[in-house]
């Protein structure tokens, strides 16, 4: 996990203009400013080849797939089934049997907690989740925890934001049945140690699942090297369209758990008497799947695929760190979340200024960035703030972009304080 | 001077300005001289329901004539208030009660904030013509 | 829902070269030959404007909604939030609350069997569904009933493929706690009584959801003159994009159901003990929601609203009831479901001939029919039928269409015979 | 003759056919001149499983070279296995084991016909090959 600092050598090779022009949003406006799009931990752009995936998919191929003997209807199958190796090459995934379509990580979370809870947990088992989760890591847990009568345990951190792997090891116990630990938190940016964690858990027979929607986009996440049980992300904030993302299970998990949802497609006879499911992963993907849009998700892999990750990710690096170091150094200024292993996000708050007020005023200036709590009101709570300042980058920023933030920044002290 | 002349005084006020963020720095500064509410009215009843930030809206009448007083975490939302209260402090109750307030989309205010933030306005001039319909009955 | 049928100079009078001309799949080839899509109860093709739609948001709108102060993420939201009015106003629903955004019909279902069932079902109460429900409307409800001990019943249809209201009075009882209809079968084609069906069960307080899947596509629905208590559809089948579809529900039942899954969004307050749900339909809708497609759905009910949408139903039922003539003239074939009301949908079977080899046989000669159960096993089981080969007409095809498989089902019968 | 030479017969016999449509006639004429399997043969053990449609495949070995025989309920599949038949019916167990069947792709077949079917086919060609391999290991 360590991170190797892009040399400046590097830096400069990395053509982010080049890559600005594969992105139509960024040449926009707003409010008459050129925009500068720092909610990435949002939701990311698109590139054009994307958005074209769209056009031509539905120009060209549109039908329901899988049952269907036509041309489109084989077309579209073959498009889509191919996504599917696709998303297993990405993240190195043993089979296409692991991959699951959902909507997005809130939902690949809600259909672990729900069929593999109501499979597992019983009253007084443990559910270990971490003090910087997204809501989405809190609330399915909390709701299968009620109605399964087991308990929901936290796992502390620091005023860095960072997790002590010893308490974490203190908190597994034979009472806990599954950890959800996030990869990279959304709202202070802290790279968790999650391997670590996993083989930690593991050491107990515990599974373990993450929640990778940031750490998708900004690392590169080998399931089997990182060995988790249940890997979560979301498209929309990988290059790809909104309303698709993956659920990523072991085989053995996915074939022990229940099904999620019933309908079309995830079974394999039905009767009014006695229905036998499918395979996974259609066992899991009941109805007409989002069909256009994991397509899409196809092409955004292959965009990443035609860049150097590794070179995009560090670029990051260098942007987020410069960022971090820039706003350090302004009176009033105090970031949150200042772990050492961190990406992509920098969340901050100003002295006795309102978040949403520079918020609303860097919009002004064209700059788009995120205030309040990022879905993550615990970790506000810990850090007793209504909310953050939050910037979050992705390769296509550029250094002269984290300039003009950090203009609006000493222009929004002026103004509001 | 009436609701309509001081709608026409803010709408002339901000006709100086082409920019959005020229505006916005325009409504901070209104915001930053809003008096600041006394404590004792920072009541939970006084609340105003549906705004993001933190919002108190302190009304009582006088002579016939209805006032308000405001406050909020946010120097915007102060700001807005602070509009309103030009506009609608003061005012015979009835004259509350129809005010059009037709400045808000004159100045381009709710074209350039957040659905959420334009909830929260709409909850407040609600909640102040709510007061002037409850003191009109009462006369 | 008596029919008026279309009279010649309608017909005429409809102009399908005009409406064609919106839709860009419609002028490409399959194997070479002209596409003749007879698939539609699958999925619809979808006109350009809602590509379009697609393409803009993606190249100058794209942000996450509705907890962002900036520029995009208000315009997103703006167009987001009036998708619902559109979709209220478009089945008449009382209030925007009452429309909930999911993946689909399938996904709508499952969401009131989790929610409603969990609530309401014990052991020994019954759920009542007909004869010709899709898998979709009959796989969550058995998973519910079994989770919650309860008892699936099942309306028998005749062999026409009509449900018998007499039959079904005699099935609503106490211990029925919801019914859940289609509004029109996708493999028979049939409308059901629906409006009568929800007045017997609300003469005992039993509330019903109506599949309308197809019934959206092909009727004008007005769900307070309906009086249903739930209703579903899919986007994808109404012209508007893949992984958006409709729940619509009356405010009293989803202000009573607890939240199907947990996370961002449907949150209005969370910390490790105690979390507190948002209103409805937010309640519902957990996780970044597939906001593009709803923005394009918008523009699907857009297009709608711009075309002659009765004269557009009675064009389709003029297509359909000139190819099941025509069909039915054709020595060996026998006409699957011959309801009196009926919409869209013609099934059939070919004596002595597999469906499969007929369809795969007409996809030759570019005309795309479905063939097999259509996701309706139990229909196939009470024929004694493996499938059967199905054409379903959208208002953008033409009788020549109809004439091109009447000629490709004679030259079937020829080949394969 | 080898296997090679029979794909090679059936690539020429296509080569006849321009489109789809005609190909598909063709096969579908093959497979209804496909001798049907004896019921005795039509054993679940004997089904195949991926196929879409029933598909039965029995076969046996004769001095020294594997036979085939099989039957389905649909005729298109009934003339996919007549060409595979063809083509490997008859041959030495090693040669239907490392018959590369390349001609399944070079007459356009896979590329026509649904993914579903596709695996169907896959799933005849691999249970062949594993009776060849079976009787390969015995011999
Ligand atoms: C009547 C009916 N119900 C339910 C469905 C399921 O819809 P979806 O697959 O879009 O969830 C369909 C479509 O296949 C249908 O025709
Ligand atoms: C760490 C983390 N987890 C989960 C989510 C939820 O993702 P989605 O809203 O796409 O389901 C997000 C995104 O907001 C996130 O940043």
């Amino acid at each position: 996990m360590e991170k190797t600092t892009l040399t400046e050598k590097g830096i400069a090779e990395f053509n982010v203009e080049e890559i600005r022009r594969n992105f139509p949003i960024l040449s926009t406006k707003a409010h008459g400013k050129p925009l500068v799009y720092l909610d990435n931990a949002a939701s990311s752009q698109k590139p054009q080849v994307v958005i074209q995936k769209l056009v031509d998919y539905y120009s060209s191929l549109n039908a329901n797939i899988h049952r269907g003997v036509h041309y489109l209807s084989q077309k579209a199958s073959q498009e889509f089934d191919d996504v599917r190796v696709k998303v297993q090459e990405f993240i190195n995934a043993a089979s296409e049997r692991e991959i699951v379509f959902v909507r997005g990580t809130t939902e690949a979370i809600n259909l672990v907690a729900s069929s593999f809870g109501r499979k597992n947990l019983n009253a007084g088992d443990e559910v270990l989740i971490s003090a910087m989760e997204h809501h989405s890591n809190i609330v399915p847990w909390q709701m299968i925890c009620e109605e399964r009568k087991a308990v929901l345990k936290v796992i502390p951190m620091n005023d860095r934001g960072e997790i002590s792997l010893d308490e974490y090891a203190s908190l597994l116990s034979s009472k806990t049945k599954i950890v959800s630990i996030v990869h990279t938190s959304n709202s202070l940016g802290t790279v968790n140690p999650v391997k670590e964690m996993i083989r930690l858990a593991h050491a107990k027979n515990i599974p373990v699942l993450v929640d990778a929607a940031q750490g998708i986009v900004h690392t590169v996440i080998d399931v089997q090297d990182l060995d988790c049980d249940f890997l979560a992300f979301s498209g929309h904030k990988m290059l790809g369209p909104t309303g698709v993302g993956i659920l990523y299970g072991k085989e053995k998990q996915l074939e022990d758990m229940p099904p999620y949802q019933g309908g079309g497609e995830m079974i394999s006879s039905v009767s009014f008497e006695k229905t036998t499911y499918n395979e996974i992963p259609f066992k899991f993907e009941a109805g007409t799947p989002n069909i256009a849009d994991v397509i899409a998700l196809g092409t955004a892999v292959d965009y990443y695929k035609s860049i150097d990750r590794n070179a995009a990710f560090e670029y990051e690096h260098y942007l987020m760190t410069e960022c971090s170091r820039l706003l350090a150094e302004i009176p009033g200024v105090r970031l949150i979340g200042t772990a050492s292993n961190k990406a992509s996000v920098v969340s901050f708050v100003i002295d006795n200024v309102n978040a949403m007020d520079a918020g609303m005023y860097l919009d002004t200036m064209g700059i788009a960035v995120r205030t309040g709590q990022h879905c993550t009101a615990p970790v506000m709570q810990q850090f007793c703030i209504p909310g953050t300042i939050r910037a979050s980058f992705m390769f296509y920023n550029t250094i002269e972009e984290v300039h003009a933030l950090i203009e609006g920044v000493k222009k929004a002290i002026k103004l509001l304080k | 001077m009436s609701v309509l002349d001081l709608e026409k005084e803010i709408i002339e006020d901000f006709e100086l300005f082409d920019e959005w963020e020229e505006k916005y720095q325009y409504i901070i500064e209104i915001g930053q001289k809003l008096p600041p509410l006394d404590d004792k009215y920072k009541l939970d009843e006084n609340k105003i329901k549906g705004c993001q930030s933190s919002v108190w809206l302190h009304a009582y009448a006088k002579d016939g004539l209805v006032y308000f007083e405001a406050d909020s975490d946010s120097t915007f939302v102060k700001g807005e208030i602070a509009l309103l209260i030009k506009v609608l402090s003061g005012q015979p109750a009835a004259e509350v009660v129809n005010a059009p307030l037709a400045f808000i989309d004159t100045i381009g205010l709710r074209q350039h904030i957040a659905v959420t933030r334009a909830n929260g306005l709409s909850s407040m001039i609600k909640q102040m013509k709510l007061y002037a319909v409850g003191m009109n009955s009462k006369q």
